[in-house]
């Protein structure tokens, strides 16, 4: 029998492989995707907890839709960013971006 | 306990997007990542729509697997210069594997040991499927117009954004 | 007439659950027949299709097109099918094999799920889903993932231009594709594609809505790659683009799937402008399959009588007409169910 | 209006579609061809009178010749003549070249072999030419084109001169009509056929071949006849 746990365990255990990727990788791109799974496992929680414990309105799903929406913006953004790097630096390893460091 | 049907879909449906996810973050060769990410936002779409969310679900497939991942396989093929395998290594030092693995693992642990062993949530039965699109509508254009509106303002920008970043300034 | 399929599938369910079975498991079996119908007649289909589509250009050509093989040429396809079917399959060595080998498969499963929420008659779609329009949009988009593993796949220059192009192209096209279907679901007032037939009970939409339709087929010959907007493929120049290096059978799934989408958009176009399956006289599998065809028709006709047009043309085409035209005819039609409201009728 | 040219695009596609398709079906339907149209080379065993000017102006050497002077004789005399067409440009200088108008080009453009041996084409001296004095048929109408080996195309040629006979035999008015205009002209030349086997034979082939060259004989026959019934009537 599936219930809210299963849900959440499973919402769990995305953030954690998206954590995992975000601490282990170098390119940045790969960064953003393992941020992508996080803001998925994210998803996953409001949309559940909003069908069982109060399945009468879709605030969640209303949520989950804003998430999606920022997830969109920020890859964009992200995405500029790297490329917008990669101009100069001709690599997308995070440990050659350090034009701040001094 | 018998498992029904609903049940069986969820398992393989999360078995799937578990194994893709690890996908994303061991593959060596960041394209395959890339087309793993989409495996797995297919699978949390599958997951949205067992949980009687369509309309999110298909809101899911259209933006991420459609649009967002499609993004980031052009991003990669723009910013490549080595060969395929070699561009999504794992980071050489290995503290950083170390603090990562330790983190994802306390965080599974904790949370899914809490979550498995918390009355709370193990009191609901499966979702009930209802037309979640005219409520989704009520509530986005009535109690959080604002935010709507400010998340559109927040796509334009980003749009523009991206544009002036990935083009450049023009140095006059 | 008219209830011939649904009555072969409650004869069906019925007599599978005579024999004991599950009312579920007869359901499943139910769908998993409706599924191998589907695809067996698009398979058949597409056969038609080609022929039909060698017959138009060459008529517009006024050449005779294909004659030698059977009546009027009839049998050239299934010749070329059983080529291809015994065709060797080659991969390149140096391709990334997996994503080589599963993009048609890919591409072709994409396309048949389509079908799944159009309704081929009064009652007859599979799965009637109160999401159906967006689930066609949605899905429909899942394609040019599938066109971007076959061009990166392939390893191969050309393959990943035509895939570049061709996604590029989709995901513009898609916003004023989804934007002139808006038009339609305002006023039907559902995305239920069932819904939106019944709505136009005593009035077709493209009476509505013209602005709509045109921009709305525009923007699906462009999704379809077909047509004026065939850059992706571009034979001339990128040697049939993301599909260079395919050959044989899987060559073949592409062509396949490429024809699938068009029947299932064409489909689309006559559900949401045509007044789907209604119409006098005849069964309403029949009016859709006619309506359908109509379409196709006109997709092929535009193919064979514009030239290609260039890839900046194409963009700016999406983004500077087709698109703010989209938003005004929301606008307007908006403006236009408020009158009509006002106005008490 | 912005879309004008599309629709007018459209519309001439449209009624491209319901014209009469413009293809000629090959192997069943034999294309027009021009009356200068360079199809295979071919050689007239009697005019030739050994020059050997052909043999000069061919750029690729296509053509040769043996020859043999035999005691007391004034002239050369021809063994046998090869054309080796595989290298042939059909560039028409032999052609032109040639003083006697020995060389020319035949309607016949199926020149595809299954052997390369089979590409050269070996004329030998026919035996008639030692046997009679020199005679030569001076008509210049006459297109008598003598294979050495009659191929598949000339046999299937050949079965279609024999249709095109029967057809002009059994129904002249309605063949006729193809190349002559007026009725009474059409009149005449039936006649004509019916009355001289060779001029039928002669209209035949001129219709399989060249139309426009059957035009102008057949109307240089019926105004020769009408000139001839004009003497008979004034004396």
């Amino acid at each position: 029998m599936i219930g809210l746990n299963h849900y959440l365990l499973l919402a769990t255990i995305l953030f954690g492989i998206g954590v995992y990727g975000v601490f282990s990788k170098r390119n940045a791109v790969a960064i953003l995707m393992s941020i992508e799974l996080m803001l998925n496992a994210v998803n996953i929680n409001f949309v559940a907890i909003n069908k069982f414990i109060q399945p009468s309105n879709t605030i969640g799903q209303l949520f989950a839709i804003f998430v999606i929406v920022v997830a969109a913006a920020e890859v964009s953004v992200g995405l500029a960013l790297i490329i917008s790097i990669y101009r100069h630096k001709k690599s997308v390893n995070l440990s050659d971006f350090n034009l701040m460091k001094w | 306990m018998s498992i029904t049907i609903n049940d069986g879909v969820f398992i393989i449906i999360s078995g799937l997007t578990i194994v893709s996810a690890l996908g994303v973050v061991f593959s060596r060769n960041i394209i395959h990542s890339a087309l793993f990410l989409v495996l797995a936002f297919l699978g949390v779409a599958g997951i949205f729509f067992e949980l009687g969310a369509g309309f999110l679900g298909l809101v899911q497939i259209l933006v991420y697997a459609g649009a967002i991942s499609v993004l980031i396989i052009f991003a990669i093929m723009l910013v490549m210069n080595v060969e395929a395998e070699k561009t999504n290594l794992p980071n050489p030092s290995l503290k950083t594997h170390l603090w990562g693995a330790c983190l994802a693992l306390l965080l599974i642990i904790t949370l899914g040991t809490s979550i498995w062993r918390s009355e709370l949530f193990q009191v609901l039965g499966p979702p009930a499927v209802s037309d979640a699109v005219g409520l989704l509508a009520e509530l986005m254009l009535g109690n959080y117009v604002v935010a709507f509106e400010v998340a559109a303002v927040l796509l334009l920008l980003a749009v523009v954004g991206a544009i002036i970043l990935a083009r450049g300034v023009e140095e006059e | 007439m008219e209830h011939w399929f649904l009555n072969i599938a409650h004869w069906l369910t019925s007599w599978l659950v005579s024999l004991g079975l599950a009312p579920v498991w007869a359901e499943v079996i139910l769908l998993v027949g409706q599924w191998t119908c589907i695809v067996g007649i698009i398979t058949l289909n597409v056969l038609v299709l080609i022929w039909l589509e060698r017959k138009v250009a060459g008529f517009m050509q006024q050449r005779l097109g294909p004659n030698r093989l059977g009546p009027y040429g009839f049998f050239q396809t299934i010749a070329d099918t059983l080529k291809l079917l015994t065709k060797e399959d080659i991969i390149p060595s140096q391709t990334d094999k997996l994503i080589f080998k599963i993009a048609p498969m890919f591409f072709i499963i994409v396309s048949v799920m389509l079908y799944a929420v159009l309704p081929m008659g009064q009652d007859m779609a599979v799965v009637n889903l109160n999401v159906g329009l967006f689930y066609f949009i949605s899905v429909g988009s899942l394609s040019t993932i599938c066109l971007l593993m076959a061009g990166w796949g392939s390893n191969n220059k050309w393959s990943l231009l035509g895939a570049m192009r061709s996604v590029a192209q989709m995901i513009s096209y898609e916003i004023p594709l989804a934007f002139s279907l808006l038009g339609v679901v305002m006023i039907s007032g559902s995305l239920n594609l069932s819904d939106i037939v019944q709505a136009q009970h005593n009035l077709w939409f493209i009476l509505l809505q013209p602005v709509a339709f045109i921009t709305f087929f525009i923007a699906a010959t462009a999704e379809l790659n077909r047509g004026p907007f065939d850059m992706p493929e571009a034979e001339q120049e990128l040697t049939a683009g993301a599909f260079t290096e395919y050959s044989g059978m899987r060559w073949a799934l592409f062509f396949l799937a490429e024809y699938t989408n068009l029947v299932a958009v064409s489909a689309l176009a006559a559900t949401l402008f045509l007044g789907g399956w209604q119409g006098p006289f005849l069964p309403s599998w029949l009016w859709i399959i006619l309506k359908t065809y109509l379409i196709m028709m006109v997709f092929m006709w535009l193919k064979w009588t514009f030239p290609r047009i260039r890839m900046d043309h194409l963009m700016s085409l999406s983004w500077k007409v087709l698109i703010p035209i989209s938003l005004v005819n929301i606008v307007l039609t908006g403006a236009g169910i408020e009158i009509f409201r006002w106005m008490g009728w | 209006m912005y879309g004008k040219g599309l629709l007018k695009g459209l519309g001439i596609t449209l009624k491209h579609t319901f014209e009469k398709d413009i293809t000629i079906q090959y192997p069943e339907e034999m294309p027009f061809l021009q009356e200068r149209f360079r199809g295979c080379l071919s050689f007239d065993f009697g005019k030739c009178i050994a020059c050997g000017l052909c043999t000069k102006a061919c750029p690729n050497n296509v053509l040769s010749f043996e020859t043999v002077k035999e005691e007391g004789a004034k002239k050369k005399k021809l063994l046998n003549y090869t054309i080796d067409l595989q290298y042939c440009l059909f560039c028409n200088l032999c052609v032109e070249v040639c003083p006697t108008n020995t060389l020319y080009f035949t309607h016949s453009f199926e020149l595809t072999k299954f052997k390369r041996e089979d590409i050269k084409i070996v004329y030998h001296r026919p035996p008639e030419l030692d046997l009679l004095p020199e005679e030569k048929e001076t008509g210049n109408l006459e297109v008598q084109v003598e294979m050495p080996d009659i191929t598949e195309a000339e046999a299937k040629r050949l079965k279609q001169l024999e249709a095109m006979k029967t057809a002009l035999g059994k129904n002249p008015q309605k063949v006729l009509s193809k190349v002559l205009d007026t009725e009474e002209d059409i009149a005449i030349m039936a006649n004509l056929m019916a009355s001289d086997e060779k001029k039928l034979f002669k209209m035949a082939e001129l219709m399989l071949g060249d139309r426009e060259k059957a035009r102008k004989i057949a109307q240089a026959f019926v105004n020769k006849e009408k000139k001839d019934r004009q003497q008979e009537g004034g004396e």
